[in-house]
């Protein structure tokens, strides 16, 4: 066990900061996409090998090679200096990854550089309202008219669809094959006629995600990553990413500690609640938890730093375990509230902004999303445990 | 020997269930949780009797048990009905039955043209700057997460144990809304200054029943609540497919219904049992009363949690609108005393702590 | 509601007590089976109605109308009295009600007398090593010979085996047969030559259960109950009864009463452990949970009853959250004595004479055994709440 | 940056996890739990080192640290394993290095050739009539479960925060074996009137850091014998046949032995942690400590009873053995220190409570 990085990482650290302090008045105040500023800070970040690190120049990135480390350093660093580390997003998060993979040459030179300079936004066409967890049962169609793909059908949980320039797109192009085999990933514009986006409302009444209706969209015919029939294995070659990033046990941590100080200042009947000693023992079981999963999670980043293995599992069970108990930690943060705990939008009683009621419903929203924690299990269970798959069902 | 409803007290629920569908359908509720206006819903629950259903027959009332009282909340629940319920047809005929000060104000409460809020959540655990004081017959102080906002009326409990009966015309109140979660039960905040209100009862023991009685209904009204999302969830999973089979033959999904269903049913017995304890034991009231609505909150979060993972998605969304129950869930589990502060008050009604 | 049970019924009561009252020396001190009190004890309990009090006289019992209540009554000042209730056992339990039920005239006559009078012992033969949840899949063969069955196989969870005359046991006749219609109902004496018994030593350190192995073992061709290949149906008519009875709530609220007394006198570091908040808070938990389940089972018997419906979902629930609940109460008594929670067999610091340990254990068997918390599932799903069966696999 | 295990550390485990596969089979278990011999065993693992592992090498040890301790620890739950491993090979080289009176026993700890009992567990919640007092250097009172019994000496805490050396043979010592439902693990109480000591140190936070090393030795423990239930459970799903399937393609039992793995996984990372934490983390080492320990008896209860539901009656039976885990986990939970107490204790140490 070293819990140490080293003198190198330390000396990276120190640049970061550098950095960090040389151009704070540099950083972009809002979080508008199409900000001039923004886009001035992207293309600072970059330059400096802080965003895109470890894409190639010739495609618009900064070009080092892959370092864990280093990139959870810059992370960590502008985590701590409250600094946006430039632009996120599904095009920059997945687009760019699958198509460095398996995109053309010529499509890596059209849309990579623009999309990491934030000058092309995405948004992503996966889910179906009847393809959430069998997503490869999707139906929206297209089909080939000439040059042109017509697509026909809808898409949900997309976010973004509002502010984005393209969208990359499942759709089910060999309509008699097996359903994985059917399925191509095309790429198009979000102002071709026939596309409609309408917001779509969660139960913390926030529109964070759209359904989007496609009619007749004519898409060209080469704007398709991999071949007809291949979209599955597109979509896969990089799936795994997303699942790892939700119920990052760090943003647990912080929202731990911000229980505790509310615990310390909320009071029942002029007694704090963390007095209680019945709410003292629920906080520690959390906290308790909360470190098992960052050992966790720092077991994973050493196993990838160094190249070792042994932590499959370990990464398995992130998504479930992390979602699971950020979910009950801002529950928990309701209850010990008492009645001030119902305070919601507008309420002057607020604590915290709102965040507690809100992280409780939006945590549920993410045991759900991105595989529920039912799949989860049939994943854990099947390639953690090497149990068998259910066995195929008789027709009819 | 019967332990479960009379005839009379299934065609009350049947009557009531049968209104509520007829006029609480997704579109009603989101139409009041934008307007706030129950008007309509209020005058109809009026002419099947509901506000009355406590009033005592001497006050022109029908003279209900609380049982009944708890049928139509748990009714409530599962419409996830907007109504001035709980503190007008439940706290009022309860708090002021015999008070002669109140005769009228009674009538009007069973004929449904009054409403009264209920203001005593400090007694259950006051927070940082709230509680009234009652000093030389006035009030001062302020009342959060009063029911049945706006109302004519207001019964508002005192730091030590009076109840007293405040005129929301009356000098030196002011209030104001405050919104919670839940959409479908307006809420707001009274702040009162050297209020002169009529007085209900100085003995803490009259705000003991007040709290008994209300906390039962609340968990009748989760019992109803949580009853609906299980039956929605099960209708989802028999038509939703996924894998080319409905998902409710997959077993994760039947045995995330089975425990809902298992959690929920025992605790119907129980609310009836806590209901009728109300009013004929005496003795068992306030244990029982504390028991259920803490045990309520408990099997409520469990369901609230598990029915809208059953709904995937869709039940993340706004388009089944399955979050106004999972949100009446949660505010029947907040208000007039969390779980472990009803356990607490539990375990000392019995003597079993210092 | 009304929670009384009536004049009629408290004027039953006080018969019963009456009888208690003067016939206490008589009744047996020991639980010997055999015991000449004990076989005494039961005759006056069915003389007077309190043992064997529906089955007709013809058959050797009371011959009273079914009544819910009286039979309540005599349980309940029965145990108040802390009298024995006259001899249990699978016989009475299980065979009897199935002869009267499916049995021909002539079994009846045989059968159901001796046994209701303690004078013929029986076991039940019906789970197997191989089949257990799926008891149907069993493999216990019984061929016909001449005129008699030969039965060869093996069978588990046998209680009282080592004690008993004679076994009412599930065979597999006819091999070819889908595996519900190929069973086979048998009755055949305990010393019949090839029988081994062996005692199944369980997780408590009891041996409460056997393993009983056949070779051979002749059984003459007309004791049978039913049909060949009737055996699962006739097993089926009464198999609902056991279920019933595990988890009682009556039994559960005295452990919880018990588990008080213990909190309030078991100290840690001079303080009672009733006085630690948290884990009064867990008791309250516990209470709360005993009330809703003693509520739901005054609803069940009311509407047995009064012969009202209702209570169907009520009665089926209830196996699965009374032995949870119950192992949860026994574990949760462990807990709360720290170190003393360990203590088991000859240890001085017992507490309740290792009663708690004990039934920790005891009670997860009962979890498992009479159809798993997993099947429980599966039956309040598809009988409760009408979801479907699992579809049919595919083979191979 | 390595959150990990050293090569060292890998073979440490892999050679006590073979010699134990090798040695210590069921057989071997049971007729350890009718006689309680474990002589054979004891000295295999001391050819090994094991005894010798914390043992500074000045004192003729290995001089290896807390970390490798751990993974002996899990091994040796893992396997279920007798073995005076907590008093004997951690407590009494914790305790007992660079104390000079102490240096002939500790060379023999590391031979294998002597053994420690640990009775420091009034330390962690005292019974009535129990807890050892220390005056003018002679000890009397009560050490209830006192582990590695029968051993040659004993560790024994006072009532205020002392420890103490105890021989089995001073005069005013007696004692008897004490029954627990763990029969791998032998255990006793020692009864003392009077006895002369040797003073191993009148610093609670020496005690303070014996009880933070030994708790994080039983979650280890924990983790070993968690990890072998889950790996039995799994295994025998995969191959026991009900419905004409193996039951592990029921959903609802795969289910369970992933809501197993994705409690333990973290539990691994969490021991290593907590173990280096000793060595080198002193500000957070028992923080860590008592969380690690009240979380792996969370993990441990929960794993216990649903890797034993995955084997059905077999796994209530003592023909598989299962129980033998089963007991373990839960004497790692009761002994020194209860998850409410550890967790309290967490709180203090962080200044959360007043």
């Amino acid at each position: 066990m070293d819990l140490s990085y080293g003198p190198e990482y330390e000396a990276f650290r120190q640049e970061v900061r550098d950095f960090i302090e040389a151009n704070r008045d540099r950083a972009p105040k809002g979080a508008g996409l199409r900000d001039p500023a923004t886009l001035e800070w992207q293309k600072l970040l970059i330059e400096n090998g802080y965003a895109a690190r470890t894409i190639p120049r010739e495609y618009g990135g900064y070009g080092a090679e892959p370092d864990i480390l280093k990139s959870r350093i810059i992370a960590e660093e502008f985590a701590r200096g409250q600094l946006s580390q430039g632009l996120g997003g599904q095009g920059i998060s997945m687009l760019v990854p699958t198509l460095l993979e398996m995109g053309t040459e010529e499509q890596k030179r059209q849309f990579i550089a623009p999309t990491l300079r934030g000058e092309m936004v995405w948004c992503q066409g996966y889910s179906e309202p009847g393809a959430g967890s069998d997503l490869a049962s999707l139906s929206t169609s297209a089909k080939l008219d000439g040059d042109e793909w017509v697509v026909n059908g809808q898409k949900i949980w997309t976010s973004t669809a509002h502010l984005a320039d393209w969208i990359f797109c499942l759709v089910r192009t060999e309509p008699d094959a097996p359903k994985h085999q059917g399925i191509s990933f095309l790429l198009f514009r979000m102002d071709t006629p026939g596309i409609e986006i309408r917001p779509l409302v969660d139960m913390t009444g926030a529109a964070n995600f759209n359904e989007v209706f496609f009619t007749d969209v004519r898409v060209p015919k080469d704007q398709i990553v991999g071949a007809r029939g291949q979209g599955w294995a597109v979509a896969n070659a990089i799936l795994g990413h997303e699942r790892d990033s939700l119920g990052n046990p760090d943003a647990t941590l912080s929202r731990l500690n911000a229980l505790i100080e509310l615990m310390r200042h909320e009071t029942i009947d002029g007694v704090p609640v963390i007095e209680h000693p019945v709410y003292r023992d629920r906080l520690m079981k959390l906290q308790g938890r909360v470190l098992a999963m960052r050992c966790n999670d720092l077991r994973v980043l050493s196993s990838r730093v160094n190249g070792t293995g042994g932590t499959g599992l370990a990464r398995l069970i992130n998504k479930l375990q992390g979602t699971e108990l950020r979910h009950e930690l801002e529950g928990f943060a309701v209850d010990v509230m008492g009645e001030i705990g119902l305070a919601y939008g507008d309420n002057p009683y607020l604590r915290g902004h709102g965040s507690w009621q809100n992280q409780y419903m939006y945590f549920l929203g993410l045991i759900i999303g991105g595989g529920t924690s039912q799949i989860q299990k049939n994943i854990i269970s099947e390639r953690g445990l090497g149990m068998p798959r259910e066995p195929k069902i008789q027709k009819g | 020997m019967e332990f479960g409803l009379s005839q009379e007290q299934t065609m009350l629920a049947d009557n009531v269930g049968r209104y509520l569908t007829d006029r609480v359908d997704l579109e009603r509720i989101r139409r009041f949780a934008e307007d706030g206006d129950d008007a309509d819903l209020w005058q109809g629950l009026a002419e099947l009797g509901i506000p009355a259903l406590l009033v005592p027959e001497s006050a022109g009332g029908v003279g209900l048990a609380c049982l009944d009282a708890a049928l139509v909340a748990e009714a409530l629940g599962y419409h996830a009905a907007p109504a001035p319920f709980l503190g007008t047809a439940v706290a009022a005929p309860i708090a002021l039955a015999g008070l002669p000060a109140a005769e009228a104000l009674l009538a009007d409460v069973a004929a449904g043209s009054a409403r009264v809020g209920l203001a005593i959540g400090e007694a259950a655990g006051a927070r940082a700057d709230a509680g009234v004081t009652a000093r030389d017959g006035a009030l001062t102080g302020k009342a959060l997460f009063v029911t049945d906002y706006p109302a004519d009326h207001y019964l508002v409990a005192d730091r030590d144990g009076g109840l007293h009966l405040v005129a929301a015309a009356a000098a030196g109140v002011s209030h104001r809304p405050l919104t919670t979660v839940d959409r479908t039960r307006p809420t707001g905040e009274l702040t009162l200054k050297g209020v002169r209100a009529e007085p209900v009862s100085d003995d803490p023991a009259v705000l003991g029943r007040l709290l008994d009685v209300t906390r039962v209904m609340l968990a009748a009204d989760t019992l109803g609540a949580a009853q609906a999302m299980l039956d929605k969830a099960v209708a989802y999973a028999k038509e939703r497919e996924q894998f080319n089979r409905p998902i409710a033959t997959f077993q994760a999904v039947k045995h995330m219904c089975a425990e809902m269903a298992a959690d929920i049913e025992p605790c119907r017995a129980m609310v009836w049992y806590a209901a009728h304890a109300l009013d004929h034991l005496p003795e068992e009231a306030q244990v029982t009363a504390c028991h259920t609505k803490a045990h309520l909150a408990e099997v409520g979060k469990f369901v609230a949690k598990t029915a809208t993972e059953v709904h995937g998605g869709m039940g993340f969304t706004d388009l089944l609108g399955l979050h106004y129950w999972f949100k009446r869930i949660g505010y029947n589990r907040q208000l007039l005393g969390t779980p472990e502060h009803l356990r607490e008050e539990a375990a000392r009604a019995q003597q079993l702590t210092a």
